[in-house]
């Protein structure tokens, strides 16, 4: 079983922003989504991950329909992500970010930590190890008890995609993991995505950085103002004309479609770190 | 300028060691003085403070002079209660000058009969005297004796048979016009409706369209100043002819000020104090108070006076300075003051509480009944 | 084991000096009050009451980011419930200790009515439906005269007893207040510590990326916003007690805003803040207080200038209940 | 009834009009600096007390008559409070500008309580007749009255208002405070002068409560220290109604609420019959103000935002 799309749109007034993308993703892969600015890559995500209402059409995860629900059951049915602008919880330290994702498995039984301090000490002791496992895995055990808007930008993209892994997700919403990274701290990014990659989970990595996508993806999607262009395996996507003439209007080199998507990349970084 | 301070030290110390009569007594007294009601808070002890600083100046009462401790209690239950206790531990306070807002003296009363404070209460709600306080007096006509005159005035003189009664929801304000409207009723009149308003209104335009289409004889607002200035003068722009009746508050030239001469022509005031011309003391008090403060005596100023007054009598016929001895003197006593012969019951309600009524003409108030 | 290494490193050393001073101080404090007279027992009353109130709060305002401008109202709903339930109004004489618990009851029930409908507001608009809320109510409150006695109030509330111990003098309600707020402040401080109290500092830090990681955000806000209500009623049901009287006078707008204030001036999130800005704020004016005006001119000036000084209050977030623990007992 | 429906339709415009002076100045700021400004109210009542004070300076001293007197009264007044607008950002809220948002409108409340209590120091607590600057003339227009005052209120406060729209539209300041409500650091990066968009802000929000103060002291006849809150809460509650950081929906905002207040004061009686009488009236406008934000979170006119284009991650 998988996630699919089916005919998705999602429509702002006139604007329509996806148009009847129908497809489906296969677990134990990693997909790349990629396409020009505006193509509505970041909408897809947006839309599974339930911050965007779907206008028609459907997402189902193994069978079960995702778009009439909450946000937060979205997150419960298994799927997690992270943000193109970074969205950590900055005031909190780093493992607390990650802490705070047992919420919906523990919540029920707030109350006892409350009033049985012995219980809370061992519910808490538990959650850090867990947490401290998955910080370790990013390399960022050295900052748990930093809070986590005064980590280094890279380090804060890693803490964020360790976020997404706490509940352990089916589906992994990536919204360009690399933006604003440096070429050392991208080189790490796709060691630990790949790292990642397991049977059972399905990550979607939109992504305007090609040399990430062409090493890390199995699969992938290329949008077009708001349609699925073209979908197959990194090289398929290199040999075509299509996805070329997509990005670049006229261009027929992959090259020019790395430069473009460099600039953006550039781009977003200034403004990123400018964020932080 | 040592041996001054010396000596100084010593007379205090061997007055301080003599038996019975002590020199000074201290009086708490306590009001808004900060927020919305500062004015009245603090025109009111203004009035205390002018008399009992003449009774000073002039040697004090058989030698006893009077020290005063203002707090403010910004109009606060809460705040009131800590006045109180601060009032209560201070073995030099033997009497109360308290507490402006009925509602504050409802929360600071219970504590003053506990320390056996005796206080001279300002608040007019009728309840405070019927809950059995043995320390309190009330030197005022409470609301039922200010809200009496103008219904029988309204039915008797004016001929009124129907009134509309607007409140601002306020304690006092709600309480008088209620006992207003029961007066007026047992009298024979008609209420055709009774209409609250926000206490922080300013506009009553509406309201008065409503009260216009039920043409009543006479209109009684219970509230305050600035509202009834400028119900008064929304009234008459409206051109609603009914008789507008207000309590002691408008008892103030900032009525006619503000509302424009014109405007409240006619409009009638109850109070419990008689015409600044009415005698030669009350034209006195109220150039001493523009003497000393530079403005116009606010509207519950002579009450302070008059409570000055009540003070100078009880420290002449009482037995000693304890709180105890005042509170014995206070409920016994009979005092001459501007306002006539007070002298309370056994509930510390007056006797006999002289009111008055006031027509507005030209730029004045004119006594038109009294009782 | 690395982990209890980093653990260890990374968490600031705590202070002994300091935490042994404030806990001397209040030690001190606690023993001298029955020897003081009954004006400062009233004061520090008035402390203890603001400071209940501060931490009922500071749940909603620091911990979980949400600026509600009209906490008076739970205040008034446990005012009015001991005003209601222990005085000749209805005839109702019950005892305290109940009381206290149908306030909690009634609190919490008022806190989840009102955040239904307004919690899914941001930011402003969620403070502007609150201040409304709270009006609304003391509105009500003033005008529902056959009830609550309108503007006029309820006089001659009962004296408080609890278990056959009448709670009236002044120092009776400072211990009962003292244990209140140290069993309330002992639950909150825990609450903030669990699983709960980590997503409401996710809420307060980014509301949306919080529901991203499957925190059903509504329920918490609104179990955030029971828990404070449900303080605030406690502290009212405990003011009217103390009082004896309750009117709408007491539950104005500006109570809601100063307790606000005593929050940030404090220290916001951190229940050590509330008290400092309980400090300042109340006793600073008492203080003062034969200054009539001038204080409150004073109190403004002194607001603007603390505030600007340390934006984030006297109290820095870090130095809470765990680190004087720790300072206490050197772990 | 006719002209019962006249008249409060004109006393509804005449009071929303003011409403919208005030308003105004809660929506600029908040949309530079997404901040509240408790103390806005206090410029309002700033506004009746410095015009009192010119005005008998130059009647007084200066031995002005009448009707220029009046008008020089009105310029000085809001020109001066704009000013007093622009030196309190400066003082109380500019060294906050980078901490949390509580903090500044904490701060503005702190210059609230200093503003009311210091006025009240100086001029004293009680309320002050306060000069008319219309003469007294009624219309009767279909059994309505009109007052002169009236109309005079509407026409000063749409000419302000139009001289807001050009200066916020057709202005080369204008545009610079559009960009910086639409996002401060954008136009810092495009080189633009932020502080210079903020103080314009605080210069002409100020200006308008100002103004707005003069005008409702005159039709009241009254001013008083205290005045600030109630209006000021009422205004703030109009820019919130419209959207608060829309111009335009302050505006339509304050007369809508005035709307409210007006014909519910009129209404709530006659509909209820008699249960909820005028003292529920701002009951009745909080509850309504609480029904437009369920439906339109962000206020009539204001913009729903959308998680992506939050522009603060916390909220306060």
């Amino acid at each position: 079983m998988t996630l699919v799309f089916q005919s998705l749109r999602k429509v702002y007034g006139e604007v329509v922003a996806i148009d009847g993308v129908s497809t489906d993703f296969a677990p134990g892969m990693i997909h790349g989504v990629i396409g020009p600015n505006g193509a509505g890559k970041s909408t897809l995500i947006n839309m599974t991950a339930g911050s965007y209402t779907v206008s028609s059409g459907s997402i189902t995860l193994d069978g079960k329909r995702l778009d009439k629900l909450k946000k937060y059951q979205i997150a419960n049915s298994g799927i997690a992500r992270t943000y193109q602008n970074i969205r950590l919880f900055d005031q909190m330290s780093a493992i607390e970010n990650l802490e705070v994702c047992f919420y919906p498995a523990e919540v029920a039984a707030a109350w006892r930590e409350v009033i049985w301090p012995p219980y809370a000490n061992a519910q808490r002791r538990r959650r850090r190890e867990k947490c401290m496992e998955i910080l370790r895995f990013f390399d960022l055990q050295g900052y748990a008890d930093v809070d986590a808007g005064g980590l280094p930008y890279g380090r804060q993209r890693m803490l964020e995609i360790a976020r997404a892994l706490v509940a352990n997700p089916r589906v992994l919403l990536l919204d360009e993991p690399a933006a604003g990274l440096n070429h050392h701290e991208t080189a790490e990014l796709t060691a630990k995505l790949t790292a990642l990659r397991s049977p059972d989970r399905i990550m979607i990595v939109v992504e305007h950085d090609m040399d990430l996508v062409m090493t890390l993806c199995d699969s992938i999607i290329v949008m077009h103002h708001g349609k699925l262009l073209f979908r197959g395996t990194p090289s398929e996507v290199q040999a075509s004309t299509d996805v070329q003439l997509a990005y670049l209007g006229t261009a027929n080199d992959i090259d020019d479609i790395r430069a473009a998507a460099q600039d953006r990349r550039a781009q977003l970084g200034i403004r990123a770190r400018r964020r932080s | 300028m040592m041996k001054k301070t010396i000596a100084t030290l010593l007379l205090g110390a061997s007055l301080f060691a003599a038996p019975a009569m002590a020199e000074q007594i201290t009086v708490g007294m306590s009001a808004p003085l900060s927020g919305a009601q500062a004015y009245f808070g603090s025109t009111w002890h203004n009035g205390f403070k002018l008399y009992v600083d003449r009774l000073n100046a002039d040697g004090g009462v058989n030698g006893v002079t009077i020290a005063y401790d203002q707090q403010d209690d910004k109009a606060d239950p809460r705040e009131g209660t800590l006045v109180a206790q601060k009032f209560c531990d201070n073995d030099k306070v033997v009497l109360g000058l308290v507490n402006f807002n009925s509602g504050v003296a409802q929360s600071t009363l219970p504590i003053y009969e506990d320390c056996t404070l005796p206080t001279m209460t300002f608040g007019s709600n009728p309840s405070l005297t019927k809950q059995g306080y043995k320390f309190m007096v009330r030197p005022v006509a409470n609301d039922l004796a200010g809200a009496l005159l103008p219904a029988e005035y309204a039915l008797g003189k004016l001929g009124a048979k129907t009134a509309v009664i607007v409140n601002d929801k306020q304690v006092f304000g709600q309480g008088i016009s209620e006992i207003f409207a029961k007066n007026f009723e047992t009298g024979g009149g008609k209420v055709l409706d009774t209409i609250a308003v926000a206490p922080s209104d300013v506009d009553f335009t509406a309201v008065l369209a409503q009260i216009k289409s039920k043409k009543p004889d006479a209109i009684y607002l219970g509230a305050v100043m600035p509202q009834l200035a400028l119900f008064a003068k929304q009234m008459h722009e409206q051109g609603i002819a009914a008789v507008l009746m207000v309590p002691d508050g408008g008892y103030t030239p900032d009525l006619i000020k503000q509302a424009g001469e014109a405007n409240v022509q006619g409009t009638l005031v109850a109070i419990q104090v008689p015409p600044m011309d009415a005698s030669p003391e009350i034209a006195d008090f109220a150039k001493l108070y523009k003497a000393k403060y530079g403005e116009e005596a606010g509207p519950y100023s002579i009450y302070g006076y008059v409570q000055g007054q009540i003070l100078e009598q009880v420290l002449k016929t009482t037995k000693g300075l304890t709180r105890e001895d005042l509170n014995a003197a206070l409920h016994a006593v009979k005092a001459k003051t501007v306002v006539g012969e007070l002298e309370f019951d056994e509930t510390g309600e007056l006797k006999v509480a002289p009111s008055y009524l006031y027509k507005v003409e030209g730029t004045g108030f004119h006594l038109v009944g009294s009782k | 084991m690395a982990a209890a290494d980093t653990l260890a490193a990374a968490r600031p050393p705590a202070n002994r000096t300091i935490s042994w001073l404030v806990f001397a101080i209040a030690i001190a404090l606690i023993v001298a009050t029955p020897f003081l007279p009954n004006y400062h027992v009233r004061v520090l009353n008035s402390l203890l009451i603001y400071i209940l109130l501060g931490i009922g709060l500071n749940i909603v305002i620091g911990y979980t980011g949400l600026l509600d401008l009209g906490f008076v109202a739970f205040y008034a709903v446990g005012a009015y419930s001991y005003g209601l339930l222990a005085s000749p109004q209805l005839g109702l004489h019950m005892p305290f200790l109940l009381i206290l618990l149908v306030a909690a009851c009634l609190g919490a029930v008022t806190g989840i009515l009102l955040g239904i409908p307004v919690l899914r507001l941001r930011g402003d608009y969620l403070a502007i439906v609150t201040l409304g809320f709270g009006e609304i109510i003391r509105i009500i409150i003033n005008n529902l005269d056959w009830l609550t006695g309108g503007p006029q109030g309820i006089a001659r509330l009962d004296k408080a007893s609890i278990l056959g111990i009448q709670i009236a003098r002044p120092i009776d309600f400072f211990w009962l207040l003292l244990i209140t707020v140290l069993i309330v402040g002992t639950v909150v401080w825990r609450l903030e510590r669990s699983i709960l109290g980590k997503a409401w500092a996710a809420i307060r830090e980014d509301q949306d990326a919080a529901r991203g990681i499957g925190i059903n955000t509504t329920n918490a806000k609104l179990a955030a916003f029971a828990t404070s209500a449900t303080i605030g009623s406690i502290a009212g049901a405990i003011f009217a007690a103390s009082q004896r009287f309750v009117s709408p006078e007491s539950f104005t707008l500006q109570e809601s805003v100063l307790i606000v204030l005593m929050i940030v001036v404090g220290g916001i999130g951190n229940i050590f803040g509330i008290v400092a800005g309980a400090a300042i704020l109340i006793l600073l004016p008492e203080l003062l207080r034969e200054f009539a005006e001038w204080r409150i001119l004073f109190l403004g000036l002194l607001m603007i200038s603390l505030i600007i000084a340390r934006p984030a209050g006297i109290v820095p977030r870090s130095f809470g209940p765990e680190k004087l623990i720790r300072g206490l007992f050197g772990k | 009834m006719l002209g019962n429906l006249i008249q409060q339709t004109v006393n509804a415009l005449t009071i929303g009009s003011i409403y919208a002076l005030i308003a105004l100045g809660y929506t600029m700021v908040y949309g530079v600096l997404r901040m509240i400004n408790f103390a806005h109210g206090e410029m309002f009542m700033l506004g009746a007390y410095v015009a009192f004070l010119a005005l008998s300076l130059l009647v007084g001293d200066v031995g002005m008559s009448g009707a220029l007197a009046l008008t020089v009264a009105f310029l000085v007044a809001i020109f001066l409070v704009g000013l007093i607008g622009v030196g309190i950002e400066r003082v109380a809220y500019k060294p906050l500008r980078s901490s949390t948002r509580l903090a500044p409108m904490l701060s503005s409340l702190g210059v609230s309580l200093s503003l009311v209590t210091g006025v009240q120091i100086l001029a004293g607590p009680q309320p002050v007749a306060f000069p008319s600057f219309f003469p007294v003339v009624r219309y009767q227009v279909m059994g309505g009255t009109i007052t002169l005052m009236q109309i005079g209120i509407l026409i000063a406060a749409f000419v302000l208002m139009f001289g807001l729209h050009v200066l916020v539209n057709r202005s080369r300041i204008g545009i610079i405070v559009r960009a910086v409500s639409e996002s401060r650091p954008t136009a810092q990066l495009l080189g633009i002068n932020v502080n210079g968009a903020i103080s314009m802000v605080f210069f002409v929000g100020p200006l308008l409560g100002a103004a707005g103060g003069i005008l409702y002291s005159s039709y009241y006849g009254i001013m008083s220290p205290s005045m600030g809150a109630v209006i000021g809460l009422k205004a703030f509650t109009a820019a919130i109604l419209g959207g608060i950081g829309s111009i335009p929906g302050a505006m339509l905002g304050a007369f809508i609420l005035a709307f409210i207040e007006v014909w519910g004061t009129a209404l709530l009686p006659i509909v209820t019959n008699g249960v909820l009488g005028t003292e529920y009236r701002d009951v009745l406008a909080f509850a309504i103000l609480i029904l437009v934000l369920l439906v339109r979170p962000a206020g009539i006119l204001g913009e729903a935002v959308s998680e992506e284009s939050i522009v603060y991650k916390r909220e306060f």
